[in-house]
């Protein structure tokens, strides 16, 4: 699996953020997005995903097979956490719409350290621990490219370590990410691709 | 198809648990039916006339205004998104919020019913009339409405504006709904109005679920 | 941005540029506002000089001259804006969102129109002024929907998502229509009014019918007036709020 | 003018208000031109 | 003082923006109004009779349909935490918040309800008591209404439950309304109709900004 | 002005995730709250604020006069950004209800950053581009104590940089902040205060 654009160009409404990319992320490898407030990089993590048109050229996932269902997995700003359902039930709701995996939704839940939490309401949990169970999404349904704006934010520094691990599993495993942050993600060969100031 | 049941489950979940959103609904039906008395006088004749017609009002204003809740939550905290990369087609999760919804707001209220027939000084061949045509004509409600709430998820706050949006489209029902119960033709015009009653909500379950994905794809782009 | 050196362009791609249409159409505008102003003069002079009152009903069918084409514009503009409403969906042109968005509005004024000539009609003819008969009812329902579109095209932030959307709307109104014209006649005629009177029995005499033709032509084009100024506005303020994002994150006009 | 017989407050009325109604839509939509315009010519549009 | 009109002009000026709130909810009004002669008939004498209280439960669900925009979307956003650190009283924001909403929320469905009066052939001094009614009525649905919003808001459940919590304290000011309108017991009444519900209205408007605060800070701890 | 907490515990419900707090922060000098999610650092910031009740202690402000309105700013995890409302319109509202100081809505927009995008609809900015209009209100309504819940979330370098500078500024015009952040704010001379992971 190779995700490739050709002449990127994607932005919002009319407003072009990011014209003529021609990225190129191979399996295994991993791609840091960086860039001031307001550069583009969920525009173009959404635009990667699908769920916005680009403005103009493509994107192209090389190896993957369309019939096979979704191979992406998009975490946005938002943790798609619904207060009122506990822990676990969101997370086997996550598996049952993206399909399951090895990877059972409790054994999720203790690789992001959320274990204890399981029956607790999922409005219970910190902002912190809202994100980490976004991780174990990520986990339970295993997709082959991952697309996570700012995975860190809110997360602690025990937090950013699993993350790393999480993604350092997920390339050694032959999968792809592209990250758009502002901090530091241990992802040890990653490029980077800063996002311009506009003037 | 364990992304339609997880769909299902988990509406059906959220629907009954603490929130009591089910409960809401039900005491909002019934509020609606029981002030009437207090704008219209209490005359029991004219109570027992118009009752067919104030419960099918009352039940397509609670079935409307449930609709918020369909879409809206999902999209404010991200669910939507989620769903656009699920391994299932929209299609088939607004198909399973639309069963979760009629389950949800329609049928408490026809179980609800008979306390509104009875402070309404309705009959009881009326009434079982009543709930006949309810049970007939509320999924071409939830089906409606599932497309009015498609339609304006996109928009931040949407309020009122899918009730207004669908209940002009939603007035055949209402029409036929009624016509059902209180036949001013005689039985002939009741059942050919039962008959479009069952076919306007085959039609739109059968329609809403792919008008709805195409316009929540298309209002988040 | 500007293309206007592009060799040639078939006629369609010429209009399916807003700019383009703009300068296409602009010339249009005073012409057909001329000719329409001299529609309506002459429209009203047939009414309230030359033209005379009908056996029945006496005087009040001059009413007609502006009831009639109210009443067929506000369907008319429906059907144009479904039209429309396909041109979004299905070939995406640019203008078509455009078209839609200005006929809404204009769709609700004719219709709230129709529905007031209509009762003004009818309190001589019938002694009220509502009746719940099956046409003025599903016109009723009509402005609804017009409403409810223009609720719709307000609620939204960002107008290009919003084209999109309220066409599925559209076309889902367009096919409900008929179905709610038919239950509403199914349920007027289920309770007859008692004394119903229809003007559209005999033939009307020419007399009448050449007022009738002159403020159809006055309204129609009106409409098609109003429309396309409606359009360049909106083709305006499109590049109007670009060009103030732009401005926000300092790029250069 | 020819008389309008016994009626002529409602057909006095039906024109008034269709024409009042076209005048209000006209001003609205000329008024709304000229604002987009004006807002326009202030950012330097030259495409008119 | 500048603080209540800040929090009056921004709450005007997001219900006039382009979300539309006002026109969705004065469509409300009227469609609420124009679907009961389909469920109840069209008989003429039927409709004139009922028509001052189709008015007024329209008006009393439409208004209390419109609370759910008073308070949640600032709790949602963060702007209630920010009023209750403000240099101003939590009382003289719901002040605001209430004349606002009045403003925005009963005085269009009275512009609005001739042409409501006239589908539902109601005769012209009728209608002129109920303009009048709902003229002197609806200041204490707001006022009510902001607390039934307030406490909703405070126990973090939104949608109808304010209406259904508010609903049955209404019901007086429903009654006096259509009591004022409509009298059964002649002029006299009326008039001590209209006597009541004036003073319903200062009453409510005179408590609930302090009745709503307390439930708004104890609801946020 | 002075903040000083007598065995402060703070919690949510019947949790106590910080007991016997004995903090003093004077005018002039800053407190880092640091921790791991969900150790209780946003559930301080509401106490100090008053905004929650304290489990047992209480927190005082010294030097503070009550009858002279309200004297604490607190940002919690949200903005308080309405989407329609334009920038200009929400910097006013703020300055109206909280009481207007030296600095005109228009100049605290540019000292933010803000400037070019006054009349714009505030929906339209972008995450970190909302954060900073946040730190504007703190700039309209001149108040001596500044509780920030991670102001620098969504904030690129050079917003960094200028939360650093505005928190400079407040200090030494004898403002007293305690702010909680996994980020590294560059607070020369703060004090740190750890909240325990629990176990
Ligand atoms: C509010 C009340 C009314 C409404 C909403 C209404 C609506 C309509 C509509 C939709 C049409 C069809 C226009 C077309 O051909 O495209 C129409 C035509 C017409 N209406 Fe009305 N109408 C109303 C009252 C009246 C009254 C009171 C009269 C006369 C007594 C009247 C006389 C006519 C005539 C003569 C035509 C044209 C002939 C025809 O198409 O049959 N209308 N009206
Ligand atoms: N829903 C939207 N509709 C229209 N424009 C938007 C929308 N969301 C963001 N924008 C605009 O698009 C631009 C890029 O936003 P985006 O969210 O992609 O930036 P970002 O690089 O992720 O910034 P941040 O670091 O603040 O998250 C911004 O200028 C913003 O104003
Ligand atoms: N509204 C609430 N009601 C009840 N408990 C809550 C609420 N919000 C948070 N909590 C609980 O309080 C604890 C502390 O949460 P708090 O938000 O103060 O943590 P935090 O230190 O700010 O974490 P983070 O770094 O993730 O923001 C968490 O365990 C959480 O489950
Ligand atoms: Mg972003
Ligand atoms: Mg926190």
């Amino acid at each position: 699996m190779q995700l490739k654009t050709q002449g990127l160009a994607c932005g919002r409404g009319d407003a072009v953020l990011a014209a003529d990319l021609s990225l190129k992320v191979a399996a295994g490898s991993a791609l840091l997005l960086r860039g001031p407030n307001g550069a583009g990089k969920s525009t173009l993590l959404l635009t990667l995903a699908g769920l916005l048109h680009p403005i103009s050229g493509n994107v192209v996932f090389e190896g993957a097979d369309p019939e096979a269902g979704p191979f992406i997995h998009h975490c946005g700003h938002k943790n798609a956490v619904r207060p009122r359902l506990s822990v676990i039930q969101t997370l086997k709701f996550w598996a049952d719409i993206n399909g399951h995996g090895d990877v059972t939704p409790a054994t999720a839940l203790d690789r992001v350290g959320l274990g204890r939490t399981a029956r607790l309401d999922a409005g219970y949990l910190s902002a912190g621990q809202q994100r980490r169970l976004v991780l174990a999404r990520l986990l339970v349904s295993p997709r082959p490219v991952w697309l996570l704006d700012e995975p860190s934010a809110a997360l602690d520094a025990a937090g950013r370590d699993l993350l790393a691990a999480l993604l350092a599993d997920h390339l050694r495993s032959g999968g792809l990410a592209v990250v758009a942050t502002h901090d530091d993600i241990a992802l040890p060969g990653a490029a980077t691709l800063t996002l311009g100031a506009r003037a | 198809m364990s992304g339609f049941l997880g769909v299902l489950r988990r509406d059906l979940r959220l629907s009954f648990s603490g929130g009591g959103e089910v409960l809401t609904l039900v005491l909002f039906f019934i509020i609606v039916g029981a002030i009437v008395p207090f704008a219209i006088g209490p005359d029991r004749a004219l109570l027992a006339s118009i009752a067919p017609g104030i419960i099918w009002i009352a039940a397509f204003l609670a079935m409307l205004l449930g609709l918020d809740r369909l879409f809206r939550p999902d999209r404010d905290d991200g669910t939507l998104a989620l769903y656009r990369m699920a391994d299932m087609s929209m299609a088939g999760v607004v198909a399973a919020k639309v069963i979760a919804h009629w389950l949800t707001a329609a049928l408490p209220l026809i179980l609800a019913s008979p306390f509104l027939a009875m402070i309404l000084a309705m009959d009881g061949p009326t009434f079982w009339r009543t709930v006949l045509s309810l049970l007939l004509g509320t999924p071409a409600l939830a089906a409606f409405g599932a497309f009015g709430a498609a339609i304006t998820v996109a928009i931040r706050r949407g309020g009122l504006l899918a009730p207004i949006l669908i209940a002009p489209l939603c007035v055949p029902v209402l029409i036929f709904g009624v016509g059902a119960i209180a036949p001013l033709g005689g039985p002939d015009q009741a059942s050919s109005a039962m008959l479009f009653l069952a076919a306007l909500s085959l039609m739109s379950l059968a329609l809403s679920p792919f008008a709805a994905a195409l316009a929540i794809d298309w209002g988040e782009e | 941005m500007s293309i206007d050196d592009t060799p040639k362009m078939s006629w369609w791609n010429r209009l399916a540029h807003p700019g383009q249409f703009l300068a296409w159409t602009r010339p249009l505008i005073w012409p057909l506002a001329g000719v329409t102003t001299a529609l309506y003069l002459l429209g009203l002079w047939f009414a309230f000089f030359n033209s005379p009152a009908d056996y029945q009903m006496g005087d009040t069918v001059r009413i007609m001259y502006v009831h009639v084409p109210t009443a067929w514009l506000s369907q008319f503009v429906y059907a144009a804006m479904a039209v429309s409403a396909l041109g979004t969906l299905v070939w995406r042109h640019p203008l078509a969102d455009v078209s839609m968005k200005a006929a809404a509005p204009l769709g609700a004024a004719f219709t709230a129109m129709a529905l007031f000539t209509g009762s003004m009609w009818g309190r001589p003819t019938w002694g009220t002024f509502w009746e719940w008969d099956g046409r003025m009812t599903s016109t009723l329902i009509l402005l609804f929907i017009y409403l409810g579109i223009v609720a719709l095209w307000r609620a939204f932030d960002d107008q290009l998502r919003a084209a999109r959307v309220v066409a599925v709307f559209t076309l889902v109104g367009a096919v409900n229509v008929p179905i709610i014209k038919f239950s509403v006649d199914w349920w007027s005629t289920l309770h007859q009014p008692a004394s119903v009177f229809r003007a559209d029995g005999p033939t009307m005499p020419g007399s009448l019918l050449t007022p009738l033709f002159v403020m159809f032509f006055a309204f129609t084009l009106l409409f098609v007036t109003l429309q396309l100024l409606a359009m360049h506005t909106e083709i305006r303020r499109r590049r109007l709020v670009t060009l103030e994002r732009r401005a926000a994150r300092g790029d250069t006009l | 003018m020819i008389a309008l017989g016994e009626h002529a407050e409602f057909i006095f009325a039906a024109y008034a208000g269709v024409f009042v109604g076209l005048g209000l839509l006209i001003g609205w939509i000329v008024y709304d031109s000229r604002r987009v315009r004006a807002r326009l010519e202030t950012l330097g549009d030259k495409r008119g």
